[in-house]
């Protein structure tokens, strides 16, 4: 009881000492230098449409390439943490109404994960969103069969060669053009276009495919491992 | 000053004139410590007697060299700080070897022959030896811590070492001897000579009652005569050191065993009041009541001499 | 020249796809695996090179855009360093850790790589967002390769350190994003350039905020128990990364945004530094489990760094100055090399306690590797952070930042504290078990070992400051060589040591003047011939001889120094040596460790000493300064002279030298009482001799000396009366001994300095004498204690006449050579008018004869054991240095003006008046005079006489029977029963019992029992419960923001 | 407008939170926490974000509230293994 | 937006409080995630320009005057995947530790200490 009391004045103090960001603060009223930068000539020099997916691809790609990295290892943490897998599961049997509804959905889901995805450099949705899409669609069908099992071997193929040919275009980015993870290896296109913004579909891609396989693979492995 | 081969000669004199000096007090002494308690007493010339009785006697015993050497070490040691004393002041014939050091070199040649001495009483191998001179030993260094402390006062006051100028200094009738000039130091001293002489209450090497043997048993004949020649030489040096530092030297022999029969006489005196301590008590009061006393002996000497 | 891209490049693409190339077999993996950690070493180590050599900082952009448009990443020189390091550690690491990646899942390697990779990112990233992400790369990967172990305490390590890293991350996210409002930029190149830190409370805080939450990942105190926690749990091949390769990286990650920081900031940072470095040094000294004091070892070397970098670079340094590399970067290496190497030795020892280590001496070079690191991390020479430290100190003292130093030197001391307790663990406790070191495991511990030592060359050029190269670095090549030769047996390596020695004595001793010559010869010559004795010696005496040449070095490099730093190398050299040499003894371990705390205590306050003269003296480092102070002459002073007390044990400071003396081996004591005391009477020489001259002011530092002299002189040889133990004995009567000395120096004349000299030499002699002859005897009897011994003379002989001269030299009666000293003292006394000291001393002297009797009496006198009947004469090697010795006593006995005229007038330049005036044989002074010869004569003459005298009389005399005693009417049967030697001084110890009581050792273990138990007291904050170890972080957070902008 | 949409938004968050902190049951601690991500993802629309809020829609509403249900269901498992 | 940033703080601080009121693990990781949602949502409104849109171009929108700050978004974006992994890891270690152990309570794992 002491201890919370404690915790609760500290906390208290804690407010006070981050009273001044609230108080002695003005929120943006324009564009900071690197933004203005970035609407103005963005969607010339990388050419996509949204902008927050060109920072998040090409102006600050090795965010993006970090934050996968990050998702991988923590899956591969996960994997390694809760050790061998036991093999046999008893799962109970899903309703019918969710087997229907799977068969049905299923590649509804997926067609919009790959539809988040491939527009990502146009509208709002990206890679991320797109992976956790497709990944909750493959959820759903594990849900409804319950004897199948995803194949972690293909999960495997799918989340390794994604990741490594999002570091080979990286790589690509640094040999053809201005540097590690430039877009601009493919032609930017017609502004606007679904196949335009360079590398940045592909690379959205790509990243969509690692990041469902890696969603999957750490719920996969949070479900199975013993 | 410096070295000259007559000068062996002077010494052996001086050493012979003061060898018999030191049997007759001896004898004298003990006569009138037999008188003052209602005895007869010995008669005055017999340590001659038992001296030559000892070195008469033969015995072939001995427990190992440094059981042999420890009366040689014991003379030597009397002997040497005999002749590292200048005896008559102004005399060359009788100034011994005192041009190879000062009152320092006295002051630690006293140990030469007590160390030696326990050194063969060590190897007698008797355990009381041991014992004797386990006590002996943290009695005279005790002791010792007045006599060092008067003989520093004594240098600080003529402002030398040296046992000659220390007398100079002191010539000019008895109001330039330091036991008026500086009373105090001189009070200390003597307290010091009764521990140095190993008389009452300081008396605990020989100890007679408690150790009834030890050293004296082993050593005997020859041996014992050795050191009985010793008794008659070092004690009379360490009374001449006194003389010559606090009671203004001398400049003649009659002058000389005057002084030294009185000083003797007074750890005598002292012996006959004063039970025997202790060792632990011995130790124990020179440093509570000699130490202090000597040390505000020395504050009082830099006074005077400052 | 390959782009540093590639090194995220090669990590990500193999970490990627490794689980695939798993697929095609384990051993493929793992060729991967080790290939791109060592293409990623290589392409920093190819930089590093590339930008040694003067190239270009090479700033990468990518996608095609300048920063700050995009995110940058930058291979400087430092990056190119920390990189290469980490890379080179990540190799490494990983052949250590090769058989669990064998046998585990893949994922260890692929999360291994991550994390090497997530490391290199946060050194080279130039974007703070981008460092953000790097620092959860790092962190997430940690965490999960922390599973490596998957036992319930890594577990639960792992999970607290989750929890604390996302605090700590989102910390610096809020951070980030309120700097990128304010700035508007993410580079932090440019944030730094366009933030102005005082223009709101907003901002302040935002970098407040973002400062503290680098320092949490750096595991401040007290916000560190999670930390700890993983340091104890984890696996040792993760922990060394983690503890070495992130705490660099999170270093740099410091160094990076301290642009940022304003001096207010700088000054936090520096005092958090210092308080965990304090603190964590603090706890640690009541940690058993290795791990966990290694833990808080590495947090509070990190401590340190932050402290010193942060005050460097308030006080005007810049960031990459040479200065604040050569100390920051020195303390980093150091720490870096060392901590790593003693993670991975744990993960070989495989032992959680302390003195379960000693398993290490079944490998002697893992030995040598573990004392190696653990004396770096202590900051002895010749390890780098010894130069670091050095460099600091003087850095911070040029500052005026005493306080710091103080406290900096006093962390150090709680370190060397634990660390050499450990390292005497490890030497001396019993062995148990056996040590499986597989060879992955050793590579990486020797490639750090030789990093180390390299870089403790490369530092040590700090030291060459006009100095003739091959006179500071020939020894010490000899000293390596010696290692390199230590499997040869002793009579070889014996005799190289003698050559050599004598040739190093011969060029050496022509070098000095004044009374260095002296002390020169005491060191070497006497040096030398105390080699003689270890030719009794069989076997090969393993680790003796470079450590034994290694003290020697020291005390010559004293002579020769001529500045500061290459004094205190030396100092320490000579204390590191000689602390190797005590702890060879069988029971000498707590008495080593006790000798060497007081060592290191005493030179931390000489290093502070030095500091302070460097600061007054206008940053010159010459040792001749010492002489024209101009202001604080006081305190350096009184800092110098109690480092310089400390090796000579004077009293309050004497309580390590007992035992170390008397519990080393036969012929080590000699060397430690009879050469090794004297460095401190070197040191207050050349301190005095420069007192001489300078302004004290009011503070009259002689006085003090010479009053602690008096008191050294009584009490040590009061103590040694009542010592059973014949070694012992003689260690204390060598506490009074250097007593007089002291007394001598401090007397501030030229007859004083003579007899202090005189001393000195006559110590040398007759402790050399009474060491050797006691050794000796020890060797044959088995026995220290002297109530087991009597009646030796009649078997020994030999060894009982050195006694016999060595005591009566000791003792000062004439007509050996001690009485020069002590006629000198009663002159030098009456000079000065230090009346009452003289007193003291004299009365100390006194009883000296008291312990000079008990000990040739019990050891050699009285009655013979029967056990040692058939006890040989000591070995002949003991025997020849003795018969030296003796001719040397006699020599100076009688002819003590050939020695002490030429002393007197190489004193004349310091002290010109000299009081003391020589007369072919005769001296005179101002009181007296002495003439040694004519005594010798005196009495030699007179004892001759006597004893032919006595041999004329009885000259029949026959040996008889031992128990030809009369002994109460009874023959004794036992010699037990009539040898008295137990407690023989009781009436003594009886009369002066308050005097011998230990109130010295009662002080110094009350104070170790206060540091102890509050360390015990503070370190329950670690309750091991993570939800504490989250509010601590918060609590530290808010409480160190009001400390910051409250004062 | 926005404004009070806000404020409302926020009371029900910090009520959420609230929930999530002292409800008892672990699963509808979750389902509060669940619901802070989505009404949060709602905020960013209103903060013209539409790419945030999608993604916290779907992770930190959607994904992260399954990983908790999975290891609540874990955990449930193990439980009944023991 | 102040009001969205003072709801973030608001909600960091209270996931903290949850964090060290709750002794169970899985609510202290809740916890955890609340704080995570307000820090996402305080970044997101430092980004926030009043009344402009998302920093999508297209037609209607085409000067740098009408849209929002996109670096936050993308930070944001970038921060809640991570996020993610970071609860999913802890969420492991949950798991991992009740299977070890059996326990929740996090007072329970006080192996190491001192």
């Amino acid at each position: 009881m002491v201890k919370k009391l404690f915790s609760l004045i500290i906390l208290a103090l804690l407010v006070i000492m981050l009273l001044p960001l609230m108080t002695d603060f003005a929120p943006f009223a324009e564009l900071s230098r690197v933004a203005e930068k970035y609407v103005q000539k963005g969607p010339a020099e990388v050419g996509g449409q949204n902008l927050v997916t060109s920072v998040i691809v090409t102006y600050r790609g090795l965010d993006t390439l970090g934050e996968i990295a990050v998702l991988f290892i923590a899956t591969a943490g996960i994997g390694f943490l809760l050790g061998k897998s036991s093999g046999k599961h008893k799962r109970s049997e899903a309703s019918q109404l969710v087997n229907t509804g799977t068969a049905f959905l299923l590649p509804i889901i997926l067609l919009f994960g790959v539809f988040i995805f491939l527009h990502g450099h146009l509208t709002p949705g990206g890679g991320f969103q797109g992976g956790v899409v497709i990944a909750s669609g493959i959820l759903l069908f594990v849900l409804a069969n319950a004897d199948s099992q995803i194949s972690s071997n293909l999960l495997h193929w799918i989340e390794d060669l994604s990741g490594a040919f999002y570091v080979i275009i990286g790589l690509l980015g640094l040999i053809l053009a201005g540097g590690f993870l430039d877009n601009s290896i493919l032609p930017l296109g017609q502004f606007g276009k679904l196949i335009s913004a360079g590398a940045i579909p592909l690379i959205y891609t790509l990243i969509g495919l690692k990041v469902g396989a890696e969603l999957v693979g750490i719920l996969n492995n949070m479900q199975r491992s013993q | 000053m410096g070295f000259e081969p007559i000068k062996i000669l002077y010494a052996l004199g001086t050493i012979f004139i003061i060898f018999n000096v030191g049997m007759l007090i001896q004898g004298i002494v003990r006569k009138i410590g037999a008188r003052v308690g209602k005895r007869y007493g010995i008669r005055f010339y017999q340590p001659y007697i038992d001296l030559i009785k000892n070195y008469v006697m033969r015995s072939n015993v001995t427990h190992g060299v440094m059981f042999y050497l420890g009366p040689v070490f014991r003379l030597t040691g009397g002997l040497g700080v005999f002749l590292f004393i200048p005896i008559i002041y102004g005399s060359q014939y009788f100034s011994n070897f005192a041009f190879a050091g000062d009152v320092v070199l006295v002051l630690y040649f006293i140990f030469f022959g007590s160390l030696g001495m326990a050194l063969g009483a060590g190897e007698g191998g008797h355990p009381y030896s041991a014992i004797g001179v386990s006590r002996g030993l943290a009695q005279v260094t005790a002791a010792e811590i007045a006599l060092v402390i008067a003989v520093i006062g004594v240098g600080i006051q003529y402002d030398t070492l040296s046992i000659t100028e220390m007398v100079a200094a002191q010539q000019g009738g008895i109001a330039n001897w330091t036991m008026v000039t500086n009373p105090l130091l001189t009070i200390l001293a003597m307290l010091a000579f009764l521990g140095a002489m190993g008389r009452s209450p300081f008396d605990v090497v020989l100890a007679p009652q408690e150790i009834p043997i030890g050293p004296p048993t082993e050593y005997h004949s020859t041996f014992l005569g050795i050191m009985q020649t010793n008794r008659s030489i070092f004690p009379m040096a360490k009374t001449i050191l006194f003389v010559n530092l606090f009671f203004g030297g001398a400049t003649n022999w009659i002058v000389l065993i005057l002084k030294i029969f009185i000083v003797y006489m007074w750890s005598v005196v002292v012996g006959v009041v004063f039970p025997r301590f202790r060792v632990d008590h011995s130790i124990r009061w020179w440093y509570k009541y000699a130490l202090p006393l000597g040390i505000i002996a020395i504050i009082v000497t830099t006074l005077i001499a400052g | 020249m390959v782009s540093p891209i590639y090194i995220f490049i090669i990590a990500l693409g193999i970490g990627f796809l490794l689980s695939l190339f798993d697929k095609a077999g384990r051993a493929v993996a793992m060729t991967i695996f080790y290939g791109a950690l060592l293409a990623m070493a290589f392409i920093s180590g190819q930089w590093l090179l590339h930008l040694l050599q003067g190239a270009e900082a090479e700033i990468i952009t990518t996608a095609g855009f300048q920063p700050p448009f995009s995110i940058n990443l930058k291979m400087g020189l430092l990056e190119a360093f920390f990189t290469f390091l980490i890379n080179t550690l990540g190799f490494l690491a990983g052949i250590y850790l090769l058989p669990k990646f064998k046998s585990q899942k893949i994922y260890g390697m692929i999360l291994f790589l991550m994390l090497i990779m997530g490391l290199n990112g946060l050194v080279m990233t130039g974007d703070m967002f981008n460092l953000f992400v790097f620092l959860e790369i790092t962190s997430i990967a940690t965490v999960s390769i922390i599973a490596i172990e998957k036992n319930l305490k890594s577990i639960s390590a792992g999970f607290k350190y989750v929890i604390a890293g996302g605090i700590a991350s989102a910390f610096y996210l809020i951070a980030t994003i309120f700097l990128y409002r304010f700035t508007g930029v993410l580079n932090i190149a440019m944030m730094a350039e366009t933030l102005n830190v005082a223009s709101s409370q907003a901002v302040f805080l935002s970098v407040f905020i973002l400062m503290i939450a680098v320092i949490v990942e750096l595991k401040p105190f007290p916000a560190n128990g999670w930390a700890l926690d993983a340091y104890e749990a984890v696996d040792s091949g993760v922990v060394a990364v983690i503890a070495s390769g992130t705490s660099a990286a999170m270093l740099f990650v410091f160094y990076k945004i301290s642009p940022l920081l304003n001096n207010t900031l700088l000054l936090t940072a520096a005092g958090i530094g210092l308080a965990t470095f304090t603190f964590s040094n603090l706890l640690a000294l009541k940690q058993k489990n290795a791990k966990r004091l290694l833990g808080y070892s590495s947090i509070g070397q990190i401590g340190l760094i932050i402290t010193a970098y942060a005050l460097l670079v308030r006080a005007g340094y810049a960031r990459n100055s040479e200065i604040v590399m050569l100390t920051t970067g020195g303390l980093f290496i150091n720490h870096f090399l060392a901590k790593a190497g003693l993670f991975w030795l744990s993960g070989v020892v495989e032992k959680e306690k302390l003195e379960e280590w000693s398993t290490l001496r079944n490998n002697p070079i893992l030995l040598f590797a573990f004392a190696v690191f653990v004396i770096a991390l202590v900051g002895l020479p010749p390890f780098p952070g010894f130069f670091a430290k050095w460099q600091l100190v003087m850095t911070f003292a040029n500052q005026g930042l005493f306080f710091w130093i103080g406290l900096i030197l006093l962390g150090s001391f709680l370190e060397a504290i634990y660390l050499f307790r450990w390292l005497g663990k490890v030497l001396k406790s019993d062995l148990k078990a056996e040590l499986k070191a597989k060879i992955s495991q050793i590579f990486p511990i020797l490639i750090y070992l030789l990093a180390i030592l390299i870089g403790g060359g490369y530092l040590s050029r700090l030291i060459n400051q006009g100095t003739s190269l091959s006179i500071l670095y020939l020894p010490v090549l000899f000293i390596v060589f010696l290692f390199f030769i230590d499997f040869l047996p002793v009579a070889i390596k014996n005799t190289l040591v003698i050559l050599v020695g004598s040739y190093y004595t011969y060029l050496i001793i022509p070098q000095l003047s004044g009374y260095r010559v002296m002390l020169g010869v005491i060191f070497l010559a006497g040096g030398v011939l105390l080699f003689i004795p270890g030719y009794f010696k069989r076997g090969k005496r393993t680790g003796f001889y470079p450590l034994a040449v290694m003290m020697y070095v020291g005390l010559a490099g004293l002579l020769i120094s001529e500045n500061t730093l290459q004094f205190f190398t030396s100092w320490e050299l000579m204390t590191l040596g000689s602390y190797f040499l005590i702890i060879r003894g069988k029971k000498s371990e707590p008495h080593a460790l006790s000798y060497m705390l007081f060592s290191i205590g005493g030179a931390f306050v000489m290093l502070f000493g030095f500091g302070i003269l460097y600061y007054v003296n206008g940053n010159s480092m010459a040792l001749s300064s010492l002489g024209n102070i101009e202001s604080m002459a006081g305190i350096i002073y009184a800092l110098l002279g109690i480092a310089f007390l400390t090796k000579m044990a004077s009293i309050g400071l004497h309580i390590w030298l007992p035992g170390a003396y008397g519990e080393a081996e036969a012929d080590v004591s000699p060397m430690l009482s009879a050469i090794l005391s004297k460095a401190g009477m070197f040191g207050l020489l050349m301190l005095m001799a420069a007192i001489q001259t300078a302004n004290l002011g009011s503070i009259n530092l002689p006085y003090v000396l010479g009053w602690l002299g008096a008191i050294t002189v009584f009490i040590g040889n009061l103590l040694a009366i009542y010592q059973e133990d014949a070694k012992r004995l003689l260690a204390y009567s060598s506490v009074g001994n250097l007593g007089y000395i002291l007394f001598g120096l401090a007397l501030m004349s030229h007859m004083g300095w003579l007899t202090s000299i005189t001393y000195a030499l006559n110590h040398f002699l007759f402790k050399a004498l009474l060491f050797l002859a006691i050794g000796g005897v020890v060797y044959r009897v088995k026995t220290k204690n002297m109530y087991e011994m009597g009646g030796l003379i009649k078997k020994m002989p030999l060894s009982f006449v050195s006694v016999l001269i060595g005591i009566i030299a000791l003792s000062g009666v004439p007509p050996l050579s001690g009485f020069a000293g002590k006629w000198l003292t009663y002159n030098a006394v009456l000079e000065k008018g230090w009346y009452l000291q003289g007193v003291i001393v004299i009365i100390g002297g006194l009883i000296a004869f008291l312990y000079c009797f008990r000990l040739i009496y019990a050891v050699f006198l009285g009655q013979l054991k029967d056990k040692h009947r058939q006890v040989k004469e000591a070995p002949v090697w003991f025997l020849i240095p003795q018969v030296i010795l003796i001719g040397a006593i006699m020599l100076f006995s009688t002819y003590p003006a050939f020695i002490l005229g030429p002393v007197g007038k190489m004193l004349n330049d310091i002290l010109p008046e000299n009081a003391l005036i020589w007369e072919n044989l005769d001296a005179y002074s101002i009181y007296g005079h002495w003439n040694g010869f004519l005594i010798m004569m005196i009495t030699g003459g007179i004892f001759v006489i006597v004893f032919l005298w006595l041999y004329f009389l009885n000259r029949k005399a026959q040996k008889v029977k031992q128990f030809n005693i009369v002994y109460a009417a009874e023959r004794p049967s036992r010699p037990e029963l009539t040898h008295v030697g137990y407690n023989f001084f009781a009436h003594y110890k009886k009369a002066l019992g308050s005097l011998s009581q230990p109130y010295v050792t009662k002080f110094w273990n009350t104070m170790a029992d206060i540091f102890h138990s509050s360390a015990g007291f503070i370190r329950r904050i670690y309750t091991g419960d993570g939800q504490t170890y989250i509010l601590h972080i918060i609590i530290f957070i808010v409480v160190v923001y009001f400390l910051t902008i409250g004062g | 407008m926005t404004n009070i949409f806000i404020g409302v938004l926020g009371v029900i968050m910090i009520a959420a939170a609230l929930i999530a902190i002292y409800q008892k049951s672990l699963l509808s601690a979750i389902v509060a926490a669940g619901v802070i991500s989505l009404l949060a993802s709602i905020i960013y629309i209103l903060l013209a974000a539409p790419d945030v809020a999608m993604t916290e829609a779907a992770i930190g509403s959607g994904l992260t509230t399954i990983v908790f249900l999975y290891a609540l269901n874990k955990i449930r498992k193990i439980k009944a293994d023991k | 937006m102040l009001l969205t940033i003072i709801l973030g703080i608001i909600l960091i601080v209270l996931g903290l409080w949850g964090m060290l009121s709750q002794k169970n693990i899985i609510k202290i990781i809740i916890g955890f995630s609340i704080m995570d949602t307000g820090i996402h949502l305080l970044i997101l409104s430092i980004g926030y320009i009043k009344d402009r849109t998302a920093p999508i171009m297209n037609q209607a929108v085409q000067s740098a005057g009408q849209v929002i700050d996109p670096v936050p978004s993308a930070l944001v974006l970038t921060a809640i995947v991570i996020g993610l992994a970071i609860t999913a890891l802890m969420l492991t270690y949950a798991v991992k530790l009740y299977e070890i152990k059996g326990s929740l309570e996090i007072s329970d794992f006080k192996e190491l200490k001192w």
